[in-house]
């Protein structure tokens, strides 16, 4: 295991200690391991609250800052944090408008999730939580897991944040993060595992002429492992299934979000942006708006996920909205 | 054979951590092949730190055991397991009560009520591969041999968990991490369900070294 | 070799064609691969550009805009562009004040750079070069090749580039290009090695157990092969050179850039910034400004760079002037 | 055997231009160990389109030729190799000038001048690693035979190019990114020597296949 670590106990203190030296104007830590917005609780204003394992970054801590999330909670390595913590976020963000927890759908998020929106309600804080389950390699079914929340977040997460920081009360936030949630839908692959710090060796072995398609952001083994093959096929075998059970057709804005798994370079990120768009270009979907880079990792994993959002106006112009945070930031 | 005590709550849980400290590679690794790879880290984690709060915790009721077992699990664990096991003993704490003792019957219906909470908070039923399908075989089997005593109905339970987890393994799987591999999850052991294996193990041989 | 790729020819000519997608409001590309900020040339605005080898990104097509550079040049992967590139960037982007030409230390950049400066001068307009050597890995010597140029270019062009914008004249960028070269230091190291595409395999290879002190970002092999140890120790191999060759100490305010190789997730380098950011503590050095990210790469190579730059008034200044940019962006 | 022509150059270019192919990985290999893994790709690409002009261009005298090459290099190599194989041969166009032959002292004068640009351009100098060192024993060895005519002299000149590579692969670099590598370049054959090796060997070739 090759990695810039000092000990496999201490992997997700210490980059968050980092996170702090580096963004303290942003952000603060308090107990147990709550990422907080400099200046939160702000009176007045829904706290946005997002959290999961830790091994995705800069999701959710580098989002953490004004326009996008009140706090984030970071767990072990790929393990859902404790409800402790979302309960001690959700504390720390309330200023009296109610709190907004955005979970992403596995099933330790949402039982630690709920176990916390139960404390914090039992304390007097509204909360509300939306789940985000966009990933179309998983059938969407109500007798299994469901769809895992994958790139979606990032986007709900941003656009979520920007109605809040622009007044909108804890319905309105919570209406728009499901519509989000609605209209988004996503598909990962991977070229080579990851792993995971306390483990030491890859979760999953690949031959030099494999790769997984339809992986999630855990390391877990994607729905089929395929021959290795060109980014232009690659894109096309993550857009046939997200253009299709989104529905995206002819006449529709988009944001176009292609993500680095972690380990894969940008300019891999931008041959695969480039059949993207044309392959949106070809049905007539207007790419409104994009996002290019490693926003939703996966360890040290090399892959992509691709994602696509409808966008209706009040969408972008939430996302052209001012951000500042770690890992995204304009107008500001 | 007396009956279930704070004694025996100890080495149970004592037992149990050590088991899942020795055996935490072999159960990462099972979630390695159908998982997140953590299934091993978070386990030892939880069971650690549950072992040295009771410790601090001294003498106390078995539900006041239970429920600092149940709550460390639920505060350090994260991730399916960590409410999951949490809620296993906070219902077994429930169940308990103040009582420093319990009949076979008592631990039955503790038993019972704790796989009930698992079922509440995981939604999950029989052969949906997960530590339910470990974990409900050995209630009843626990309930059928009762009339035995601890000891026999603890032997029965842990076999029936061992059995229940043989017998999914060439399953899919419907919930948790695994549902989202399909058909590829076919012939892998699920890792919850292993952990439940050796939890009856332990809590048998925590009662029988008595 | 497992990239995101379509054929190794391809690799440069799609990953522009990607940025030009994913960037249109900022940039364009025009005959022969050069990079133009969208609204060049800028009457009367000194233009900026630099240029090397692809494979580096962002670096440098991902900082042009508004605040950076006017026009990057990409050459093939690791190989300097040619005079041809840099004399129609030359061109793309002279608004009559002259173009500063930001030329990291290879042999070939700067051969292939002064090249084009000839024959730009020869056309009439007015070009000056300035140098960037940060590397302390490499012996400072007038007998050699001398020191590459790395992680402090990302900091002249933001630097220059917002002075530029801010109306300076072209002896007043040169001279605060030359300053920022005078006052910065980096060095870098490798978990893993990067593969060219047109190569197909590794450039080097490196034991599980060893790591390379001391890399460019060209895939070159280090001065040094060492036993892999912890990101604390290896913030001290790479800090300590960069300490003493600086004269950093007490009382100075810098910029600290940790920098990622293309492999290596952020939650690694945020653990690294942890290191450097309590190593100038100790040292009473002030950390006044950071920037952590993988904006100079090597493919997808695994492994870091730090970068210390001695501040001034002036250049922090610049440094938070606004800029728009794909890779940077902040004030816009 | 006669003086050296159009014919010969494009032989010499054309044979130049096939044996970089062959040999691109090899190139690339040597550049791998002490540099960024390009040299041969870097080359392949160069004289194929200088091989290309070359065709495009058609009937023309010896500077015209060289010229064209060299442009072409410049224009499309990039990298060390780019300027430095390009000067080579505008310095040979300049010497050539509208020449459609050249003789043996010709030749050696324009090699010469060739040697010249490599050195004003590069900075390089005898010993520190690079091209240089089988440029310009070549360029010596080829005076010094030029009296035994064109195809000994271009013979002499490939051989001492052949052993200034092999005079140098102990030593350290001091030019080009070998430098950065300090005492490990040593043993290390030099990728632009090995490439200027080919460059006499197929000179040679290409005039004794006349
Ligand atoms: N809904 C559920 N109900 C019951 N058990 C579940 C459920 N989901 C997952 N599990 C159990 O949890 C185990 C995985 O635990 P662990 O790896 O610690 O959590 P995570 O999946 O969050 O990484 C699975 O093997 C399965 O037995
Ligand atoms: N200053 C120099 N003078 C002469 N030759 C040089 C000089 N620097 C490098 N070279 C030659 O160039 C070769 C490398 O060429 P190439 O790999 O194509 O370029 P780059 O180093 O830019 O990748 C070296 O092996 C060396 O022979
Ligand atoms: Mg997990
Ligand atoms: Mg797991
Ligand atoms: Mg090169
Ligand atoms: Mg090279």
């Amino acid at each position: 295991m090759k990695k810039l670590i000092n000990s496999t106990d201490a992997v997700v203190d210490e980059a968050l200690a980092g996170m702090v030296a580096a963004h303290g104007d942003l952000l603060r830590v308090i107990e147990p391991n709550v990422v907080v917005r400099a200046d939160a609780p702000r009176q007045g204003k829904v706290g946005i609250i997002s959290g999961g394992g830790s091994g995705h970054e800069p999701m959710h801590g580098g989002f953490v800052g004004m326009g996008m999330l009140d706090a984030a909670c970071p767990g072990a390595v790929f393990t859902s944090p404790v409800p402790d913590q979302m309960l001690a976020a959700t504390k720390a963000v309330d200023g009296g408008a109610g709190v907004l927890h955005i979970v992403k759908n596995y099933t330790g998020d949402v039982m630690n999730f709920e176990l916390a929106a139960e404390l914090a309600q039992a304390e007097g804080i509204e909360v509300t939580s939306v789940v985000i389950a966009d990933d179309v390699a998983v059938k969407d079914s109500l007798y299994t897991a469901g769809r895992r929340g994958v790139g979606g977040t990032v986007l709900a997460e941003k656009i979520v944040g920007a109605a809040a920081e622009a007044g909108q009360d804890l319905a309105a936030v919570t209406a728009l993060a499901q519509r989000v949630q609605d209209n988004v839908r996503s598909m990962g692959m991977a070229l080579t595992s990851c792993t995971v710090p306390a483990a030491g060796k890859p979760t999953f072995e690949l031959g030099e002429d494999e790769m997984e398609i339809g992986i999630g952001i855990h390391g877990e083994p994607g729905r089929e492992r395929r021959k290795l093959a060109g980014a232009d096929e690659i894109t096309e075998a993550l857009m046939g299934p997200i253009l299709d059970d989104g529905g995206f057709g002819s006449g529709d804005d988009v944001l176009a979000f292609v993500n680095g798994m972690g380990g894969t370079p940008l300019i891999e990120l931008y041959i695969v942006y480039n059949k993207v768009a044309a392959m949106c270009a070809e049905r007539g979907i207007a790419i409104a708006r994009n996002l290019v880079g490693s926003y939703i990792t996966s360890l040290e994993m090399a892959g992509c996920s691709i994602t696509l959002l409808k966008l209706d106006d009040e969408m972008t112009r939430l996302w052209d909205a001012p951000v500042h945070t770690p890992a995204l930031r304009w107008g500001a | 054979m007396s009956d279930f005590d704070g004694a025996a709550m100890s080495r149970f849980v004592s037992t149990f951590a050590d088991r899942l400290h020795e055996r935490r590679e072999e159960l990462t690794q099972l979630d390695s092949a159908v998982g997140d790879a953590d299934h091993g880290i978070n386990m030892d984690r939880g069971f650690s730190a549950a072992r040295a709060k009771l410790a601090e915790l001294g003498e106390a009721d078995l539900g006041t055991m239970a429920k600092t077992v149940g709550m460390t699990l639920i505060s350090t664990v994260g991730g399916a397991s960590g409410p999951l096991y949490g809620t296993f003993f906070l219902r077994l704490s429930t169940s308990l009560g103040e009582r420093d003792a319990a009949s076979t019957g008592e631990l039955g219906a503790a038993l019972r009520a704790a796989l009930d909470g698992v079922q509440q908070r995981g939604k999950a039923i029989a052969d949906d591969k997960t530590m339910v399908d470990a974990l409900l075989p050995a209630v009843e089997a626990f309930d059928a041999a009762s009339g035995d005593g601890i000891g026999p109905a603890l032997a029965a339970a842990a076999q029936a968990a061992a059995a229940g987890r043989e017998r999914i393994t060439p399953l899919v799987a419907r919930k948790g991490r695994a549902s989202y591999l399909g058909e590829r999850a076919m012939g892998h052991p699920d890792p919850g369900a292993t952990s439940t294996t050796i939890l009856f193990e332990s809590l048998r041989d925590a009662v029988a070294a008595d």
